[in-house]
């Protein structure tokens, strides 16, 4: 089952790409949300999936059951979303912003002096 | 924001603060054993304020918290800080775990670590973070 | 005292809360925001010392054992980044005092100036690979904030490219730790050194090493990807650049050789001729690109660029004396180029603007201004007998030493050009006559110098001078950094116990 | 005697000239001199030792890890360069003293000069070769410095900078050769190298280190085709263009051979490039000189000249040459300083230094004519000055050099009948001749300006006249130290009548006739120059600095372009040959598709996740791109729950409505979304480079997940979660505890993002200011 989530994996990574290179600064903020998707989602896979009982120590035992979900790998995810989000935050005003101030969304026309 | 809805909607969002914020408060404590946590209950907690000051506006929003956005802010940093400099105090490497048991009354027993702590420094933090960005996006219109 | 180990992180955090309660007190800030910068210099002097005589530092986070918590570790080489980390730190937090308009310091200048060095601090010290990606979010982020502060037009432009590009490659490395962890199950840097030792089948991991080569590779601005360097880096105040161009980009050469010495490159590979061919190339073509500019700042950007170069370089003999020439051309770079770019902001500071065309005849009006010029000029051009020579020839004889003629001789040229760029900062800006019909000087108001920026930029040209004068001291650090890097058991042993 | 206390005392003077110069003013110069004079005396005392062989080698670690010692070493090579660096300088400085006295900014320019002095006696006194490059390079900044002295005009600042390149050129060859030579030997002291020639010369690394070493030592001695920056130097002032540009430190290439003739010299490699270059460099500087008008011009390639003959000399390197090459450069130091300082006399008070607009000025300065033209006789080569034994020497080394002697000896008489010629011209030009009106009414210039010149013409005069007793002893030990055997030799005026008096008087005769005949010559060398030998060197290189630069130019346009999406692209495309390089290069891992297994609801999702993805990529509509956004989101989060991840679930739904609402928020400000800007080709290609890059990161994942090298530390986490960290939720716990340093990481970004948002949105420049 890893095939069809590399796959989807690929696909966002692609899409992320694409959005990149294009010239409009809001597919550009798309761009990179894709990318952090696909990357959570990477790490994410990077644990085994073979197990899927989340990780929780049960009620009146004192030590996790061995089928659970590796944690470690969300614990990871867990903190790249939280970043992630701090950083589209931040990102998505500054569009704003330098909409703002230049008063275009092409990015084109903003050749460096 | 002069609809029919709006109403409604102030009076919901004005309903729903405490309700999401003690909610908010369950989902801190528990996030330890349960899913949950800091960062989960501060993002409930802030959409409280959030949909206030949708609600309202930003400025009615802010009077009703308890500390500004950037003492949110500062107040989570230093719990977070304190929370692994106790450990520091006592001689053990940063940020190790301290347990204590508190005994209420009815029998009940409270857990209390650093480690919990931590997460309330959290939990405080992202509600300064997100009212701050909310607040700041919505003085935009 | 294991808990030393914490003060460059807590240090910062705490700046930050003080500043984030002083709301009102922008004197207090500014004290504070100062104070902090040298408490961590102070640190990172005692850590150095501590590591130089008694060993690598280890402090397991939480106590918790190595592979499984986070574990912070100084060795010589993070103990000497740490070092100048500080040291830019400090000078830099003073000069912005003087450099600094009042607007930006409200909008908690320190405190972004000091988590950005949180960011920095943590990168060099911690031992946990994904660890080092939250710290270079810190570092990112923060830096973020720093270009962008100010909000004026150019500062928005150059930031949305620094931002992509930056966040690109951090979600490049951010795969590559998950997928290091996918295939060895751990995260903690010693951990990983001592499964790939001993697993055959582990050279299968550098497809995935491919990506912390790019994604450092990013962040370090190396040929091809240092396009969002020269972007941006002419846009924010001076100050602020000034602490990027000295420290950002190392922090990327760090990770790149702390990674590849102590992973990727014992795997065997083409480890050792991408970096060679990388590091030509970027020397090359930032010193080209540098030659034809004519802003202050933009040339002194380029040759940011080219002088990466130079560190990859010496990654790429891998050899004792190639590592710690890099290590070495890395300090001479933070400080020396630090200090190009405060004198270049004083430049601006009288003259009103970065134009070399339109500036001149700073030799006879500000004679102190030129011989603080000249000093990290001619160590960056690498003239004997500051840092910058020893630098070059330390690179040079062990790049002839492991037979790698083309790439050093290539060094050389570099250093040419590099000799030529600064030396038409000074015949322009320095020699020429004020030229008459440059209506932006006209229009300018000369401000004065003060106290506060002159002072960080002797302190950091007397380090210059010291680093090359007394050379042995300097590079007795360097060598046991490199030492220790080309045999990481010590490394190990020092997380992992036995 | 601690040699680098003489050295350094020089350097500190150098540091102190800013507060001495505050306090003395127009007299420091003079005081300055007492220096050097002191300097000179205190190395003349070691003369005695010196010539019995009691070498002094003093050293101290500098860099002992990489064998670099400041260490120094007087023999008689040394000595004899000391001496005529603190002589000459005495001279110079007494000479400044006056000449200098209303310049502006003169105290830097005694801050130059003792900088310059203390480097050029650290060069010749140095004893590892990296302390000699050390203060080899000082030499060639404190003279980049003097040479732009006058930096207001764009000339001087433009042949400074053309010097400093073309020795800084040099530097680094030299440099390389010098870590070569030291790879090679083990060691960078001369006294170690000294024994060691046999080895040097038989390593592999011989030619590329002796070619980059002489890359060193013909750019500083202005060798052809790199002699040009001379001429140029001589926008510094005066003072400086006789101590530099004559007698110091265009000298310090030939030192640096003659030193390194024992070590590298006597191989058909050296002999044949220092002959050649030497004997180009001979004839060029010779012709050229014969056709200047400017005074200080013409010494420049008279200069240039005689370096040649020197280089052409140690490449010969029989005992002979070395003889005639030790006594013609104190020849030509004595005569070239002496006339730099007429030039610069005869320019101080009269105003102008073209020798057009000079002439029969030998009645009002007597003095002076008298001067220039006991030097004029010396360099001329006339008996009984020691410029005639100089010859003589010469030619004998020439006459006697193994093979080659004919053309040798041809050429060098062809050099020098240009010399004579060039004498009278000059001494001519200036003192006899009709009387033209320059700038200012000539007088007999001041005599701080005379004392050089008459003190060198009197010592040149005296040494031919007694070189047993004031030559010998000075040149003897040089000679030997040369040709590192000693040396029995006896030096004197009067040789014979033999094929070198032939010669002599043969060189004298044609000099004279061209000196007669110089109005026609000069003329129709003039003509000759402009048809057929038109190129300027100087000019040549500026054309080369200006093509490199707009070369960089072209270059940065094409690599710093400005379009934000070609920077990424690149990154792509770059990324992506890497790291498929990588895993074609690797590509031992099992690795079977197994469709049974995957459960249909995965299937579904993934396909919604790809629709939704092509979807938000394709659309024109922004507001269904963020909503398609979402569903991804969405998506996501069930593929979490489905693999146990409920936290990660819960807060990626959170985020994801927060993003919406936040995007929703941002971009209702931005004008209508997307208008289509790109072309169906750059659509294709876009495309491709995307799927190549997806691609790569597809393989990663599956190559990641059929190799497992290690089992995951995790387990630890599941038995110890909540025994030691008090928690049942496994990941919390790995927030708050086992990692609790990435989660304050985290709070951090998060915080940071928030002020940067308010910064952002508060903090906005002001409207008045540009913009």
């Amino acid at each position: 089952m890893e095939i069809i989530l590399a796959i989807v994996i690929g696909v966002l990574y692609a899409a992320g790409v694409y959005l990149l290179l294009r010239r409009s600064i809001v597919k550009l903020i798309l761009g990179l949300i894709f990318f952090s998707h696909a990357t959570n989602l990477l790490v994410f896979l990077a644990g085994s999936l073979s197990k899927v009982s989340p990780p929780f120590v049960q009620e009146g035992q004192k030590v996790a059951q061995a089928s659970v979900a590796d944690p470690l790998p969300q614990a990871l995810v867990l903190t790249s979303l939280v970043i992630g989000f701090g950083i589209t935050a931040f990102a998505l005003v500054l569009i704003y912003r330098f909409y703002q101030s230049s008063g275009t969304v092409d990015f084109d026309q903003l050749k460096e002096d | 924001m002069s609809n029919p809805y709006s109403n409604i909607f102030r009076i919901a969002a004005t309903k729903l603060r405490p309700l999401l914020f003690i909610l908010s408060l369950i989902v801190l404590y528990r996030g330890h054993q349960q899913p949950g946590g800091g960062f989960i209950g501060g993002l409930m907690a802030a959409s409280a304020y959030i949909l206030y000051a949708l609600a309202f506006n930003s400025a009615e929003a802010r009077r009703k918290l308890p500390l500004s956005t950037s003492a949110l802010l500062g107040t989570g940093l230093a719990v977070i800080l304190v929370s692994g400099l106790l450990s520091v105090l006592a001689g053990e490497p940063f940020m190790t775990g301290m347990w204590t048991t508190l005994h209420l009354p009815f029998g009940q027993e409270l857990h209390l670590g650093t480690p919990v702590l931590f997460d309330a420094g959290v939990y405080l933090a992202v509600i300064g973070v997100l009212l701050t960005i909310m607040f700041d996006i919505i003085d935009i219109e | 005292m294991e808990n030393l180990l914490m003060l460059p992180l807590v240090l910062p955090v705490l700046a930050a809360i003080v500043s984030l309660f002083a709301k009102n007190s922008l004197n207090f800030r500014k004290a504070s925001g100062v104070f902090f910068t040298l408490a961590q210099l102070a640190v990172a002097i005692v850590i150095l010392v501590k590591v130089y005589r008694d060993g690598i530092l280890v402090l397991q986070v939480g106590s918790w054992p190595a592979p499984f918590g986070i574990t912070l570790v100084a060795d010589m080489f993070s103990a000497i980044m740490l070092f100048f980390a500080g040291l830019i730190g400090f000078t830099v937090s003073v000069y912005a005092l003087g450099m600094m308009d009042e607007r930006r310091l409200k909008f908690h200048f320190y405190l972004l100036f000091n988590i950005l060095l949180l960011g920095v601090n943590g990168a060099f010290i911690t031992g946990d690979v994904f660890n080092l990606y939250v710290w270079f979010e810190v570092m990112l982020i923060s830096s973020f904030v720093l270009i962008t502060l100010g909000g004026e037009r150019k500062q928005l432009e150059g930031a949305v490219k620094y931002v992509t590009i930056n966040m690109v490659s951090s979600m490049l490395f951010l795969a590559a730790a998950g997928l290091l962890y996918g295939k060895m199950g751990t995260l903690n840097m010693a951990d990983l050194a001592v499964k790939l030792q001993h697993e055959p089948a582990s050279n299968l991991v550098n497809s995935s090493a491919m990506l912390f080569f790019i994604a450092f590779g990013i962040k370090a601005a190396v040929f091809p990807f240092f396009f969002w360097l020269p972007a941006s880096y002419h846009t924010p105040p001076v100050a602020v650049t000034a602490l990027f161009a000295g420290l950002l980009t190392k922090v990327g050469v760090y990770a790149m050789i702390r990674f590849f010495t102590l992973f990727f490159m014992p795997l065997g590979g083409i480890w050792k001729e991408l970096f060679l061919i990388t590091g030509g190339l970027t020397m090359l073509i930032g010193v080209f690109t540098a030659a034809s500019q004519y802003d202050i700042r933009r040339i002194l950007s380029f040759h940011i660029i080219s002088q990466i170069g130079y560190m990859i370089m010496g990654l790429g003999f891998f050899t004792p004396l190639g590592i710690a020439g890099a290590i070495y051309y890395m300090g001479h770079n933070i400080v020396a180029k630090t200090n190009t770019f405060m004198v270049g902001g004083m430049v601006s500071k009288l003259k009103g603007t970065f134009e070399l065309k339109s500036i001149g005849g700073l030799y006879k009006s500000h004679p102190y201004l030129a011989l603080l010029f000249v000093i990290p000029a001619f160590a960056l051009a690498g003239v004997p007998p500051l840092s910058g020579f020893f630098g070059k020839f330390i690179l040079v004889k062990a790049g002839f030493d492991s037979h790698h003629f083309l790439v050093t001789a290539i060094s050389l040229f570099v250093g040419l050009i590099t000799l030529f760029s600064m030396m038409k900062i000074w015949n322009e800006g320095f020699w020429k006559k004020q030229p008459e019909d440059a209506e932006e000087v006209i229009a300018y108001q000369e401000k004065k110098l003060g106290f506060a920026m002159i002072f960080p930029s002797v302190v950091l040209a007397l380090f210059s001078i010291g680093m090359g004068v007394a050379v042995g001291f300097f590079f007795d650090f360097c060598m046991t950094a490199a030492h220790q890097l080309l045999d990481p058991s010590s490394y190990i042993k020092a997380v992992l116990g036995n | 005697m601690q040699l680098i206390r003489i050295v350094g005392v020089v350097f500190f003077l150098a540091f102190l000239t800013p507060f001495i110069d505050k306090r003395l003013g127009k007299i420091s110069g003079y005081l300055y001199a007492l220096l050097p004079a002191l300097l000179f005396t205190l190395l003349l005392k070691q003369l005695p030792d010196i010539i019995d062989r009691h070498f002094i080698i003093q050293s101290i670690d500098w860099f002992p890890l990489l064998h670099v010692h400041l260490s120094f070493y007087l023999d008689g090579l040394s000595l004899l360069f000391a001496l005529l660096i603190t002589g000459m300088g005495t001279l110079v400085f007494i000479y400044s003293g006056y000449y200098m006295q209303h310049y502006p900014m003169r105290g830097r320019f005694y801050f130059y000069i003792l900088l310059f002095m203390g480097a050029m006696l650290g060069l010749v006194l140095a004893n590892n070769l990296i302390t000699l490059f050390l203060f080899w390079e000082i030499t060639s900044f404190s003279s980049f410095l003097l040479i732009g002295f006058n930096h207001e005009r764009p000339e001087a600042r433009a042949a400074a900078l053309q010097a400093l390149l073309i020795t800084g050129f040099g530097g680094l060859a030299m440099l390389a050769g010098f870590v070569l030579l030291g790879n090679v030997a083990g060691s960078y002291e001369l006294t170690d190298l000294l024994q060691d020639g046999a080895v040097v010369k038989g390593s592999k690394m011989y030619m590329p280190l002796v070619l980059l070493i002489l890359a060193g030592a013909f750019t500083k001695s202005a060798q052809f085709p790199f002699h040009f920056w001379l001429p140029g130097a001589m926008e510094a002032p005066t003072p400086v263009s006789a101590y530099l540009h004559s007698a110091t430190m265009v000298k310090a290439g030939i030192y640096l051979l003659a030193r390194l003739q024992p070590i590298l010299g006597g191989t058909d490699l050296w002999q044949f490039s220092l002959g050649l270059a030497g004997a180009m460099t001979m004839l060029v500087g010779a012709y050229f000189a014969f056709t200047q008008f400017d005074l200080k011009k013409i010494l420049a390639y008279t200069t240039i000249s005689a370096l040649g003959m020197l280089v052409l000399l140690v490449g010969i390197g029989t005992e002979l040459a070395i003889t005639a090459m030790v006594i013609f450069l104190i020849v030509h130091s004595l005569y070239k300083g002496a006339l730099f300082m007429i030039a610069g006399a005869i320019d101080k008070t009269v105003g102008t230094r073209d020798i057009r607009h000079l002439g029969g000025m030998w009645p009002v300065m007597p003095v002076a004519a008298v001067a220039t033209f006991l030097t004029l006789f010396s360099m001329a080569g006339l008996p009984p000055f020691l410029g005639f034994i100089g010859k003589e020497v010469i030619y004998d080394a020439k006459v006697q050099a193994p093979e080659i002697a004919v053309y040798l000896a041809i050429l060098a008489v062809a050099a020098n009948i240009f010399m004579v010629a060039v004498a009278f011209l000059f001494g001519h030009g200036v003192f006899f001749g009709k009387k033209k009106d320059p700038p200012k009414i000539p007088r007999e210039p001041a005599i701080p300006l005379l004392i050089g010149p008459v003190v060198l013409s009197v010592t040149s005069l005296f040494m031919g006249i007694y070189p047993a007793i004031l030559t010998q002893p000075l040149v003897l030990p040089a000679i030997d130290a040369v040709n590192a055997s000693p040396v029995k030799l006896h030096i004197q005026l009067w040789h014979g009548l033999n094929l070198v008096f032939l010669l002599s008087v043969i060189t004298v005769t044609l000099g004279l006739t061209l000196f007669f005949f110089r109005k026609p010559a000069t003329k129709a060398l003039r003509k000759f120059n402009q048809r057929y030998f038109k190129i300027e060197f100087a000019d040549l290189f500026r054309k080369l600095v200006e093509s490199f630069l707009s070369f960089t130019k072209r270059h940065t346009e094409v690599v710093q372009h400005g379009y934000h999406r070609f920077y990424l692209m690149l990154i792509f495309i770059v990324s992506s040959l890497l790291v498929w390089y990588q895993i074609y290069h690797t590509r031992g891992w099992g690795f079977e598709a197994n469709w049974e297994e995957v459960p249909f609801y995965l299937i579904g999702i993934s396909l919604l996740i790809i629709t939704a993805a092509l979807g938000a990529v394709f659309t024109r509509s922004r507001l269904v791109a963020i909503i398609l956004l979402g569903v991804i989101g969405y998506a996501m989060a069930f593929i979490f729950i489905l693999y146990g991840a409920v936290d990660v679930a819960i807060t990626l739904i959170l985020v994801e409505t927060l993003v919406l609402v936040l995007f929703v928020m941002v971009v209702y400000h931005l004008p209508s979304y997307m208008p289509k800007y790109s072309r169906p080709t750059s659509r294709i290609r876009d495309g491709i480079i995307a799927l190549v890059f997806g691609g790569f990161m597809t393989a990663l994942v599956l190559k990641a997940e059929f190799i497992k090298i290690s089992p995951p530390i995790s387990d630890y986490f599941l038995k110890e979660a909540f025994t030691k960290g008090h928690g049942r939720n496994i990941v919390n716990v790995i927030l708050v505890d086992f990692r609790g340093l990435d989660t304050m990481g985290e709070t951090v970004v998060l915080m940071i993002a928030a002020i940067g948002v308010f910064s952002l949105l508060k903090l906005k420049p002001k409207k008045k200011k540009e913009e």
